[in-house]
């Protein structure tokens, strides 16, 4: 098993007559992903590597089947974009998309909630279910199916962890990247939830930023799980009230600081990684000691 | 993006919420006569993008537009260091010259977007003119937080239960829901990621008035909002960060070390940050390159290393995802064709097209600390830098 | 409340619409320059609040401003006799002049409110120019409809789906979404109740433009829109419905029967209705006297029912709950100090204060016909106006 | 039993110091409703025959417990009135008044739906549950316990209705007006879902008007039900397109005649009532036949 995305999962590409759209729906379909439909409006009829183009999401989930989308288009557009793959009906959407704006996001989050629709991201790589299916950017060669849950606010530094959870033969069930902003569809506490329950996941690593509360929000439900969870948060030596990159990493207050935050893992019970190279070898500590399967 | 004191007084007018009387100067003859305008007794504020001004004498009281005039010219053309600025400080190229008010109460009402509550939080607290993440940590009762979700937006009944909660009784309660309607609206309008109103006074005839305001808008939103991109003041930016973002280098920070960083992807950068440091090193710069695959950006991160005067070793720690390596090789080869490097360099490569990017580099000739991992470049970078 | 034509396409002109070229007239002069103006060749429409005014003969092409000024000439200080107006007519005293369009394709766009969706839905359909209601109930295939709830607003995934719904490919497709998003704004901002634009045309030269324009404003809301409050046109309402109006009778409505009616409470009033008319009755009226406790408005109502001259019977049927029947009693009686009243009335009094309200009539010493529910009043009213 | 109020109601009052609000607050009272509180902003510490009154309803739940409101509050203020007792926590509420814009309303249902509360109306006589209490408007006196379920959308045609039921010794568990607007809280469905369940309820009564489609959304929850459901549609003979009164009023199309209204009910297995002064008497045959308890 794994969360979010299966051999089931019939993914759509808004955006894809676009660079990275094209790209990347081409990447997802040779990892295995059934990629069935992609969206652009006015492209209705062409193809992008065999795949049909629509005009909305509505016309390509009625004629495909489509039941996971994943998102391309430019920031100014992609609220829209999100809100219409949840109106169409599907009930996962994935948002690469960076700097959409906040607000947008206040917008698209009330709308999904609503629509019962699930969103990742933005501003994140994606989901990958290793051998199984991608509905993410993250190079699928790095990765090797596994029973390690992988949940992130960074990309590339989840390609760094994945890469050491496989050098050390840990493969993964699910690694999910929720996505830098401070407004995300989708939050830890969401993903350690599902991976709880996925049979295949016997542990889960949870990569924190500094800013926001998220990571204790998490911490929060750590404590109900049985599986182990290996965490580390990353910021903990940026300077406070600035933007890294991402817009949620910024320390204010004291509640965003990376020790305040994995103070609060490590007393729900999780295994703080003592820094970002140990990640691998800390999930390796904890099962080999957890004698659970 | 942050903005002056004066422009979010304006936008608050704007917006239909009453200022302090005053106006803005950018000389001392400018500030005496607005003085003279107020009646002559004024306030003398120095108009940087950093707070603590108070303590540092950044804000005067003036008793005549002469006295007004004197304390403008001593404060226009300095650098105004506070507890919120560099050592250098920021310089002032503006005054505001303000009535002055009497004051009963202070408060404070601010704004922001909480990512938990996936909507906008209005926050007011009787504790005003103090820090207020000072309060969050120390009296966290002392503050009213109420999100607005966006099916009903900002209700009236909102601003009754913040305004009674602060005490205010009609006809104040009514003065104290309409500001508060009015900076909403504002919010969420014009794409604010922080407003805030510290202290926001009532005055001793009974008016309410915002005496400092800090507006910032959301970076992400800025291409909708040219008015307000408008506003932006590059005197009050670090000059390194500007040069850098006028090379087309957005994502980078200027740090207080000695080892410049290139990194793909902001998480990583972080935790890159955080592997320098637990090696015994200081960062001199936060620097994600992100995916855009062309050299120029990586040549032009090289120009800003090369500006900073302080970089003695480059840590540069790739990740291909989105990035392809080779084409960060291609860009670092390129950059020293381009300019004389004379700092230490220390490079760890992973991911999409890795192997291509190790061959560019060692087709050629140049001489490069290569790493294993991110933990074995750190611990070089930090040996390089200290040489 | 319901507007002209003119009026309707200002306001979409405001609100970033493009209208058809032209203007409105008061006189045949000035139909002429108008005329003159649009080259000659244009489209007269006379102003009335009503529909079917093609057949009737209200809308007619000019091929000369000489010809436009006849042809205004004689539609202004006409009466309009449409399929929708009453036998009379509508009063004509404005036409608008406008463009003569050259059209390839007819279609259909509106808004209003949807009571199961609780939120504004907007329609298109391609089966533009005709009776929408009537395709809504042949071919209702043909009608594509989209709630719009309050959380997302109208976005333009919405306005695609129904531009390509229309078979309307760029770039009309984004003169199309452009227009929705405008139409939406202009809905939930201006409390409009109804937006129909019907036929909306694409046209020879490639132009989306509103040959039709119909716009209703929530009556409940025109409290706070004074600017459309203001577009009202009396001389578009019917004599005796004005006259109440103004005598502050609300909830009145001109039928076609004999007997008047005063009932409080609109569903009770309606129930009234069918019960005289299954008594073999017509009601000469719909009268909602509310629930405001003053026996001026009860004076009021008898003032237009005396003015009324088809009026034969009065069935008064209180129920007394918020209203008061001996307040109502007191009416009936002061009605009758104040003016001469011939015909017979039938009251059926039931509810709060019913006995002193009883009293009050039997104190009066007048003729009433009582009846004990509404059943025996409906046919004793009926009995009455045939005498 | 009964539905949405009984003895265990805790009634608070929005806008208690006005004329109506201060008048029926103690009629409401006096029928036995407990009325706990009242609130007008700005008369904090004040009393209205003995009730307390606060200035903001999250006060006066918090100290006394209210579990309903009733709103008097005029149309301009009313949706923030609505929306205050939803924020509050109070999961039924009442309100009466009339003429509040339409899209106020749609602002306000969205907001209801998002916080789990009920409305009732507006512009509705509100509810009673004989000899039990009373959030409503209606004349307690005309009502008696009993086993019959009135819904309707018009006020005094339900008091119509009433007295006839009681006149013919038929009592009433609740009486609801769901109130006359193109926009209202609760459906017809929604109340005859309750009645459907509630114990005490073996019959209900449907009164419908022209306009909208609300009845025949009741007739396809009639369709489901076991207990007898007895109808009459006002405005047969209503002119098309007119605003009757009631805003909701309106017929327009073709599916909104009060014909179609009461066919759709009929095929449904409703019971239609003759003529409005006949409601009674058909209830009455129907209970007589009706052998189920």
């Amino acid at each position: 098993m794994s969360i979010l995305v299966d051999k089931n999962t019939r993914l759509l590409v808004q955006g894809i007559t676009g660079g990275e759209g094209s790209f990347h729906a081409q990447r997802c379909q040779e990892y295995g992903a059934k990629v069935v439909a992609g969206v652009t409006p006015g492209k209705a009829g062409s193809q992008v590597a065999g795949i049909p183009v629509f005009n909305t999401v509505e016309k390509a989930v009625r004629e495909t089947g489509a039941n996971a989308s994943i998102i391309f288009v430019p920031a100014a557009f992609a609220a829209d974009a999100i809100m219409e793959a949840a109106d169409a009906g599907i009930p996962l959407v994935v948002c690469i998309t960076e700097g959409i704006p906040t607000l947008d996001m206040v917008t698209v989050t009330g709308y999904l909630n609503l629509r019962g629709a699930r969103l990742i991201g933005p501003n994140c790589p994606g989901v990958i279910s290793p051998g199984k299916s991608k509905a993410g950017i993250m190079a699928g060669e790095i990765h090797m199916p596994g029973a390690v849950g992988v949940v992130s606010r960074s990309g590339t530094l989840t390609y760094e962890t994945v890469a050491q959870l496989t050098a050390l033969g840990l493969g993964q069930s699910t690694c999910v990247g929720i996505g830098g902003d401070p407004i995300v569809g989708s939050s830890f506490a969401d993903m350690l939830q599902l991976f709880q329950k996925d049979r295949a996941t016997r542990a889960v690593v949870l990569i924190g930023e500094i800013g926001g509360s998220k990571e204790q929000e998490a911490a929060e439900f750590i404590k109900t799980m049985t599986k182990p969870v290996i965490a580390f948060v990353a910021g903990a030596t940026a300077p406070p009230g600035r933007r890294m990159g991402h817009a949620g990493a910024i320390i204010s207050g004291s509640s965003g600081t990376a020790k305040e935050k994995m103070a609060a893992l490590k007393a729900a019970g999780a295994l703080i990684a003592p820094s970002p190279a140990q990640i691998g070898e800390t999930v390796k500590q904890v099962l080999g000691k957890d004698s659970r399967r | 993006m942050k903005i002056h004191e004066y422009q979010a007084k304006q936008i608050l007018s704007q917006a239909g919420i009453r200022v302090p009387k005053g106006n803005v100067a950018a000389t001392a003859a400018e500030a005496g006569r607005i003085a003279a305008e107020l009646g002559g007794r004024c306030v003398i504020k120095a108009q940087v993008h950093a707070g603590g001004r108070g303590k540092a004498g950044g804000i005067r009281a003036a008793t005549s537009a002469a006295d007004a005039e004197g304390l403008a010219a001593r404060m226009l053309g300095s650098r105004l260091v506070t507890a919120q600025t560099s050592a250098e400080g920021a310089p002032v190229s503006r005054v505001l010259v303000e009535e002055t008010v009497e004051v009963a109460r202070e408060l404070y009402l601010g704004m922001t977007v909480d990512g938990s509550a996936m909507a906008p939080v209005m926050m007011a607290s009787t504790a005003g003119g103090m820090e207020i993440e000072e309060v969050a940590h120390t009296q966290p009762e002392k503050i009213l937080k109420m999100a607005i979700n966006s099916v009903s937006g900002f209700q009236p009944f909102h601003g009754r239960q913040l305004a009674f909660g602060l005490g205010l009784e009609p006809p104040l309660m009514a003065q104290a829901t309409s500001l508060m309607a009015n900076l909403y609206r504002l919010f969420v309008t014009q794409d604010l990621s922080l407003a805030e109103i510290n202290p926001l006074v009532v005055t001793k005839d009974g008016r309410l008035l915002p005496l400092d305001c800090k507006l910032n808008i959301d970076d992400n939103a800025l291409f909708r909002r040219p008015e307000l991109a408008a506003l932006r003041d590059p005197q009050q930016e670090d000059a390194l960060e500007l040069q850098a973002l006028s090379l087309g280098v957005r994502n980078y920070i200027k740090l207080d070390g000695s080892i410049g960083c290139m990194v793909n992807g902001a998480g990583l950068a972080m935790a890159v940050l955080d592997q320098i440091t637990s090696a015994g090193g200081r960062p001199a710069n936060f620097l994600d390159i992100g995916t855009a695959n062309n050299t120029e950006r990586v040549v032009n991160a090289f120009k800003v290393f090369k500006a900073d005067t302080r970089v003695k070793a480059v840590l540069v720690n790739i990740f291909g995802g989105m990035a392809r390596v080779d084409v960060i090789a291609q860009g670092i080869v390129e950059a020293h064709q381009q300019m004389d490097i004379t700092f230490p360099i220390v490079i760890r490569l992973a991911g999409t097209n890795v192997d291509a990017g190790k061959k560019i580099l060692e087709a050629s000739g140049l001489r490069f600390i290569t790493a294993s991992d991110m933990k074995d470049a750190a611990e070089k970078a930090v040996k390089a830098a200290k040489r």
